[in-house]
C-alpha cells in the first residue's frame, strides 16, 4: 500500500433552529418557558443595546465599537450554558454574553466609551474583561481551568475567540495545553466569517475551523452559531463533559459579522452587499421568534413587553455610564501595582501639581 | 506636492515596489482593504496580491515569514497593525532577524523593513497607543526610525527598505494626517543614522522625535521669543546619532528630552547617559526628562493626562533655563 | 441526531523497510546502487562523527552537543529528497542532513566548539543554519517556500522540527502560513518521543503529530522515521507536489532519541534503560545493512572501506575545526550590520585599545 | 546551613510550597527531571505532578496560563529554561500579567513569579546568555528582581511569590553554584525594592547586580587600599532603589555602573539618568558605564571579549577617579 495521508472527512453543521423557525424537538436542550423567554429577551435586548452603541458612537458620545449585530445566538446561547461559578472570558464581541452573565451594563458602555473603570467587573461574577489583543485570552481561560482541575473544583471556563483568533500562536499553546491538562475549559470560536477585511478562506486552508481540534487530541462540534439551540445544547454539553473531567471542547459557531469589524470600519471597501443579504435570511432572532409564535410563547404585545423592557435598561444603562464623573489622573497611578512604589509616587505627585498650577 | 503622512508613505511604498520587483508588502488587512489606516490604499490594485500579501492574523508568523523571504533575496517590508500588536513578534524581531548577519558572520542577511504605527493621542484602543521603542532601541542588530512628517516619511522609508538590515520604521499615526507638507513626487533617500537641527539655537537643546516633534514645535512656539532653542528631530533612533547630541549639547549647556513612552529606560535615559559621557562639563542643569510616566498608557478618556503636552514641555524647558 | 464531534481515525505508519531488513519491494523509491551506498555511507559516517564530537565533548574540545544517534534515517532520507536548489533548514539536530547535503563538517563542529564562523555556510549551500530556539525556523522556512512560489521557481525548503517543536506557536503560525499560501516547504518532525524530558504523551494529547496536518488544511504523513527508504519515498513525494504547485506536506518520522538530550541532560533521570533497549532493535542502520547483504550490495569489506573512509573524514573535520585559528574580537562588531555604525566603531576601538593594554 | 543558590532557591521554593498550598511551579522540564539547571530537584517527588507542572515546550503558554492560575487564586511560579527563549513570553508578560490589575481598577490581579536564569560566562550554547531585563524594566506593573548570591536569592524569591504583582525574578545562572554562603534553613524574606551597601566608601559607588557583584568584587578587592569604594547590589531592578543611588553618588561624586545586558538602554542608562536629575552638581567626573556591548553575545569562544571583567571594571574606576 502506497503511504496515504492522514485521512479526514469535513464535519457537517449542527442544527436544530432552522432559518425558517422549524425546529428538530427531539434535540432541543431542555428549556423551561422561563429561560425561553429569557434567552429571547437576551437576544433582543443584546441587539438594542448594540445599535444603541452603535448610535452613541456615531454622536460623539462613545469610542470606536465593535458590534456585534448578527452574531446573537452565539453568544446568548454559549453563556446560557454556564453556571454561575463558572468563569467567562470574553474577546470584545460579546454583547449577548456579557448580557448573559448579568454584567451590569453600564460598565460595558463605560469600557467602549474610553475609560478603565468599565473593566472593574462586579465581585462574584467571574466574567473577566475584554481582551484587545487577539488570541490571548485563550491562555488565561486555559490557566484557570487548568487552575480549577487542581483545585478540584467541579467548575468550567468558556474563552470566546474568533476566527481571525485560530491564526495566533497563543490560540494554539492554549489548545494543546487545554488537551494536555485536560482542562475544564470550552472554546467558543465565533466564525463570523471575516477578520476584519480577511475572509476565512484566507485564513485558514482548513475546511472547517471545527477540525482544528483533532491537532490536540479533543472533540470539536461545527455549529450552527444562528442557532442559539444548537449552540446552547453543544456548549451545555461541552460543560458538563468538562466538570465531569472529560476536559476541553472546541465549537466552532457558524455565524457572521452583519456589521463593519468596528465603527473605524468600512466594509464596503472588501465585501459584497449581496453577501450580507444572504446571510440576512438567517437571522438567529427572526427564528426564535418564530418557534415561539408556534409555541404560543410570542404575540405582538409580548413583544412590545420585551422592547419596552430593554429601551428602560438601556436608558439606565446610558444615563449610568454618562453619569460616572470623570476619572482623576491619579488612577493611571495607583492601580498599576498593589503598593504603590516610590518612584511612581514621585511621578503621580508630579501630575497632580503640574495640573494643579494648571488650573 | 503637498501631501500627508499616509500619503507620503504610500507613495514610497509604490516607487520602491516599482523600482525593485523584489519588494513585498505583507500584512494584517493591508490588501483589498489598503489596511486600517490606509497607507496601502491602491497598492494591491496596483500590484496585485502577490506583492501586496494579506496575511493570516499572526505577528510573528508576519515577521518570521519575511526573514525567510529576505533570506530568499526579497525586501518584505511588513506591516504590524498597531504597537500593542508587536510584542508577539518580538521574539522574531530580536532573536532572529537582529542576529543572522552576525551569527552567520555575513553569509546571510535580512534586508526587512517592520513598519509599525504607533504612540498614543488618537484616542483608540486599549494597546493601540503603545510607545515600544525601546525594545528595539536595545536589541542589537536592529536599526530604529521614527519620521516626525511627510517628507522626513518618504525619505526615510525608502532609505528602510534599501537598507541592507532589519529596520523598525516607527510611524507616529497621531500624525499621520495632522501634517500637510511639499514632498517631492520623486524618490529620495534621507540617511538613517543621521539627526535633524530642525531649529538652531543656543540656550536649550530640546530633542525629540516622532508625533512628539509637533507637540514640541507648539510648546516652543511661544518660547522663541525668550530663548534661543535648538531643537532636534532624531529621526534614527538607531544608531543614535550621538555627534549631533553633543555638539548641540556642548554649545547649549542645557537640554531638554521629550518622548512619549514611560520615562524609565525610554530613550531619553540613553541620551542622558550619552551626554553624561561626552559633554557633562558642558551641563549648565540637570538634563530634563517629559516623557510618559512608567504606567500603562490610559484609554481615551484620560489619555491626555499621560502625554506630554506642550505645558509640561514648557515647563521643562523653563526649569532648565531657571535652574 | 445529536451534535457529534468532528471524526478522525488515527493513522497507520508507513514502512517499507521493517526492522529486519525484509523490503517492501513494491514501495522502493527509485534508487541507483551508487545512491543506494551513498545513503548507507551517510548513515554511517553520521552516526561515526555524531560519536565523535561526543567523544570530544568528553575531551572538553568541543561544548554542549545535541546527539543524532537512532535518527540517521530520517535525517538521511529527507534530505536525500532535496536537489541542490532546494533549501534545508535544520533545528539542531541534523548531522545526517546536513552530511547529505554536503556541508563541509569542519564547519558543523567549529559551531559547536562555540564558534560563529561555523554558521558561515558556503556561498551556494542552501542550507540555513542551526536554530536553537525551538520552533522558530518554522517560519523562515515557510517565508522561503513563499517566496519561491512568488518568483515562480519550481525549487522547496525543507525544514526540520521536533515533537516538542509542534507545542510553539511559530509552530502552528508557520503551518498555518504555508496551508494559506501554498509554500512548497517540506516540514519533517523527528518526533523522537522526547523533548528532553517530557515524553510525547504529555506534550500533546493528540495521539499522532501527523493528524495536526489536519488542522491547516494539508496533508500530514506517519512514517517510520528509522526506515531510510519510507522517509525518502514520502519526502521525495512531498517535494514533488510542492514543487509542482501542491503546497506544503508534514511527515511525521517516528523515531527515537537514543543518547541524552545533550551532553549536559543525563537522560537516566526520567526514563528507563529498558526503553532505550527495547527502540535498539529497530536501529536505522542495520536494516539498511541487511538489506543491501541481501541485495549483494554489502559485505565486510565493503564494511572496512566505508567505515576506513568516514574515519579519514572525521579526522580531516576535527583537524580542520581545531585548525581553525581563534577569532578575533572585532569580529564581534564587524559582521553585526553590513557597514558599522560609528557607536559600534567606536565601542570596537575600545576593546582593541583595552586588549592591547591588557597585552 | 552552607548553600549555593540553587539550593537556597530549591529551598525557597519548597518551603513556599508547604506554606502555601496555593503556590504551583510550571515550566519545562522542571518535574522529574529537575529542571536542566536541577534548581527544582525533588519537588516534583515532594509535591507531585499537581504542584510541580511540567509543561508542554510553550513559554507563551508558560506565562499566559500562569496568569490565568494566577487569577483564580493560585501563586504560579513559572520558568523560563534559559534568558534567550522568555521572548516568546514576552507579550503575555508585558501586555496581560503586567497590565491587569491597572487596567480592572483592581478588580483582577496576577501573583505571578516568573523565573529566568540569564546572562552568561557559562560557555553556553546561542540564544543562553543574554540579558533581557531592560525589557522589563521598561515595562510598567513588573517588578524585576535579580540576586547576587544565596542568601539573597532565598530572601528575595520568597518576597517575590509573596508578592501580590508579577515578578521577573532573574537567575544569574553564571553565579548558581560558584557562590556558597551561610543561608539559613528557615524561611525569611528580603524586601523587594531595596538595594544593599555591600561595602560603605567615600570616594566612589560602584552599582552592580546578578553575578556581576562577584565580578566587581573580584575587581575592587586589589583596589581596596586606593580608594575607598561604596558597593551597591540593587537586588531589585524594577521599582528601582533611587534613593540608596543618589544618596551614596551625593557623598562620593564618583560612580561606575556595572552590567552585562548591552549598553544602550541597559540599566546603567536609567541609573545614569537618575543622577543625573537628583545629584548632578555633586558629580566629580562622568558617570562611568561598564557593560556589555551593542552586540551580540559572541558563542563561548569568543564571549570573554564580550563580558565586563575585572579589567575592565578597574580601568573603569581608575578612569572616574583620574577625571
Ligand atoms: C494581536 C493582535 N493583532 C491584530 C489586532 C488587530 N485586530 C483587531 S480585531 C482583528 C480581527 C479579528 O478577527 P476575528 O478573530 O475573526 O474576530 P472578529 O473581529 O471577526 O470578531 C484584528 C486583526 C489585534 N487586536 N490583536
Ligand atoms: C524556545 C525554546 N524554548 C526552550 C528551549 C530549550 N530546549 C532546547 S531543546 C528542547 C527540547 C526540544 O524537543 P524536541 O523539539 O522534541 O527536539 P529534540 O531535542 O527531541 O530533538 C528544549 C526545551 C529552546 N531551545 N527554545
Ligand atoms: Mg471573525
Ligand atoms: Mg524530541
Amino acid at each position: 500500500m502506497p503511504a496515504e495521508p492522514v485521512k479526514f472527512a469535513v464535519p457537517k453543521m449542527y442544527q436544530i433552529l432552522d432559518e425558517n423557525g422549524k425546529c428538530n424537538e427531539a434535540e432541543m436542550p431542555k428549556l423551561t418557558n422561563d429561560e425561553l423567554r429569557k434567552i429571547y429577551e437576551n437576544l433582543v435586548y443584546a441587539r438594542m443595546l448594540d445599535g444603541r452603541i452603535l448610535n452613541l458612537q456615531r454622536e460623539g458620545r462613545c469610542g470606536t465599537y465593535a458590534s456585534s449585530l448578527g452574531q446573537e445566538a452565539t453568544q446568548v446561547g454559549s453563556a446560557f450554558a454556564l453556571g454561575k461559578d463558572d468563569w467567562l472570558f470574553p474577546y470584545f464581541r460579546e454583547i449577548g454574553a456579557h448580557i448573559t452573565r448579568g454584567l451590569p451594563m453600564h460598565l460595558y458602555l463605560l469600557y467602549w466609551m474610553g475609560d478603565e473603570r468599565g473593566s472593574k467587573v462586579p465581585e462574584g461574577l467571574n466574567d473577566f474583561v475584554i481582551s484587545i489583543p487577539v488570541g490571548t485570552q485563550n491562555l488565561h481561560a486555559t490557566g484557570v481551568a487548568m487552575a480549577m482541575r487542581l483545585k478540584g473544583d467541579k467548575k468550567a471556563a468558556m474563552v470566546y475567540l474568533g476566527d481571525g483568533a485560530t491564526s495566533e500562536g497563543d490560540f494554539h499553546e492554549a489548545m494543546n495545553f487545554a488537551g494536555v491538562f485536560k482542562a475544564p475549559v470550552i472554546f467558543v470560536c465565533q466564525n463570523n466569517q471575516w477578520a476584519i477585511s480577511l475572509p476565512l478562506s484566507k485564513q485558514t486552508a482548513s475546511k472547517t475551523l471545527a477540525q482544528k481540534a483533532v491537532a490536540y487530541g479533543f472533540d470539536g462540534y461545527l455549529v450552527d452559531g444562528n442557532d442559539v439551540f444548537a449552540v446552547l445544547k453543544v456548549a451545555r454539553e461541552a460543560a458538563e463533559r468538562a466538570k465531569a473531567g472529560g476536559g476541553p471542547t472546541f465549537i466552532e459557531c457558524v455565524t457572521y459579522r452583519m456589521s463593519d469589524h468596528t465603527t473605524a470600519d468600512d466594509a464596503g471597501r472588501y465585501r459584497t452587499p449581496q453577501e450580507v443579504e444572504n446571510w440576512k435570511k438567517r437571522d438567529p432572532i427572526e427564528r426564535v421568534r418564530k418557534y415561539m409564535e408556534v409555541k404560543g410563547l410570542w404575540d405582538e404585545v409580548y413583544e412590545k413587553s420585551v422592547v419596552e423592557k430593554a429601551n428602560k435598561m438601556i436608558e439606565d444603562d446610558v444615563r449610568e455610564a454618562e453619569a460616572t464623573p470623570p476619572a482623576e489622573p491619579d488612577d493611571m497611578f495607583d492601580y498599576l501595582y498593589d503598593k504603590i512604589p516610590k518612584n511612581l509616587a514621585d511621578q503621580k505627585a508630579e501630575v497632580l501639581a503640574f495640573l494643579k498650577r494648571g488650573a | 506636492m503637498i501631501m500627508n503622512m499616509v500619503q507620503a508613505i504610500n507613495s514610497a511604498l509604490s516607487q520602491e515596489m516599482e523600482r525593485d520587483p523584489s519588494v513585498v508588502l505583507l500584512g494584517e488587512d493591508i490588501g483589498k482593504d489598503g489596511g486600517v489606516f490606509r497607507v496601502t490604499e491602491g497598492l494591491y490594485q496596483k500590484f496585485g496580491d502577490q506583492r501586496v500579501i494579506d496575511t493570516p492574523l499572526a505577528e510573528s508568523g508576519i515577521v518570521g515569514t519575511s526573514i525567510g523571504m529576505a533570506l530568499y533575496g526579497m525586501r518584505p517590508v511588513g506591516e504590524i497593525q498597531f504597537d500593542g500588536f508587536v510584542f508577539p513578534a518580538i521574539d522574531q524581531l530580536i532573536n532572529h532577524a537582529a542576529r543572522i548577519r552576525n551569527r552567520t558572520r555575513g553569509r546571510f542577511s535580512v534586508p526587512l523593513t517592520l513598519r509599525v504605527p504607533f504612540s498614543g493621542g488618537i484616542r483608540a484602543l486599549e494597546h493601540h497607543s503603545d510607545s515600544p521603542e525601546t525594545y528595539f532601541v536595545h536589541a542589537p542588530g536592529l536599526k530604529v526610525v521614527v519620521p516626525s512628517g511627510p517628507y522626513e516619511a518618504k525619505g526615510l522609508l525608502i532609505s528602510s527598505i534599501r537598507d541592507p538590515d532589519p529596520v523598525v520604521f516607527m510611524e507616529p499615526k497621531r500624525i499621520y494626517r495632522a501634517i500637510k507638507e511639499e514632498v517631492p513626487e520623486e524618490e529620495y533617500t534621507i540617511p538613517i543614522g543621521e539627526a535633524k537641527i530642525v531649529q538652531a539655537g543656543g540656550d536649550v537643546t530640546v530633542i525629540t522625535y516622532g508625533a512628539m516633534l509637533k507637540t514640541v514645535r507648539e510648546a516652543i512656539s511661544t518660547l522663541n521669543d525668550k530663548y534661543s532653542i535648538e531643537l532636534i528631530d532624531l529621526r534614527t533612533l538607531s544608531p543614535l546619532d550621538t555627534d549631533s547630541i553633543i555638539s548641540s549639547v556642548q554649545k547649549t549647556g542645557r537640554c531638554v528630552i521629550v518622548n512619549e513612552a514611560a520615562k524609565t529606560l525610554g530613550m531619553a535615559a540613553e541620551i542622558i547617559a550619552r551626554i553624561n559621557e561626552k559633554a557633562l562639563l558642558n551641563l549648565e542643569a540637570p538634563v530634563e526628562r517629559v516623557t510618559g510616566y512608567d504606567t500603562i498608557m490610559p484609554l481615551p478618556k484620560t489619555e491626555h493626562y499621560y502625554l506630554p503636552n506642550p505645558d509640561r514641555i514648557r515647563q521643562g524647558i523653563e526649569k532648565v533655563m531657571g535652574f
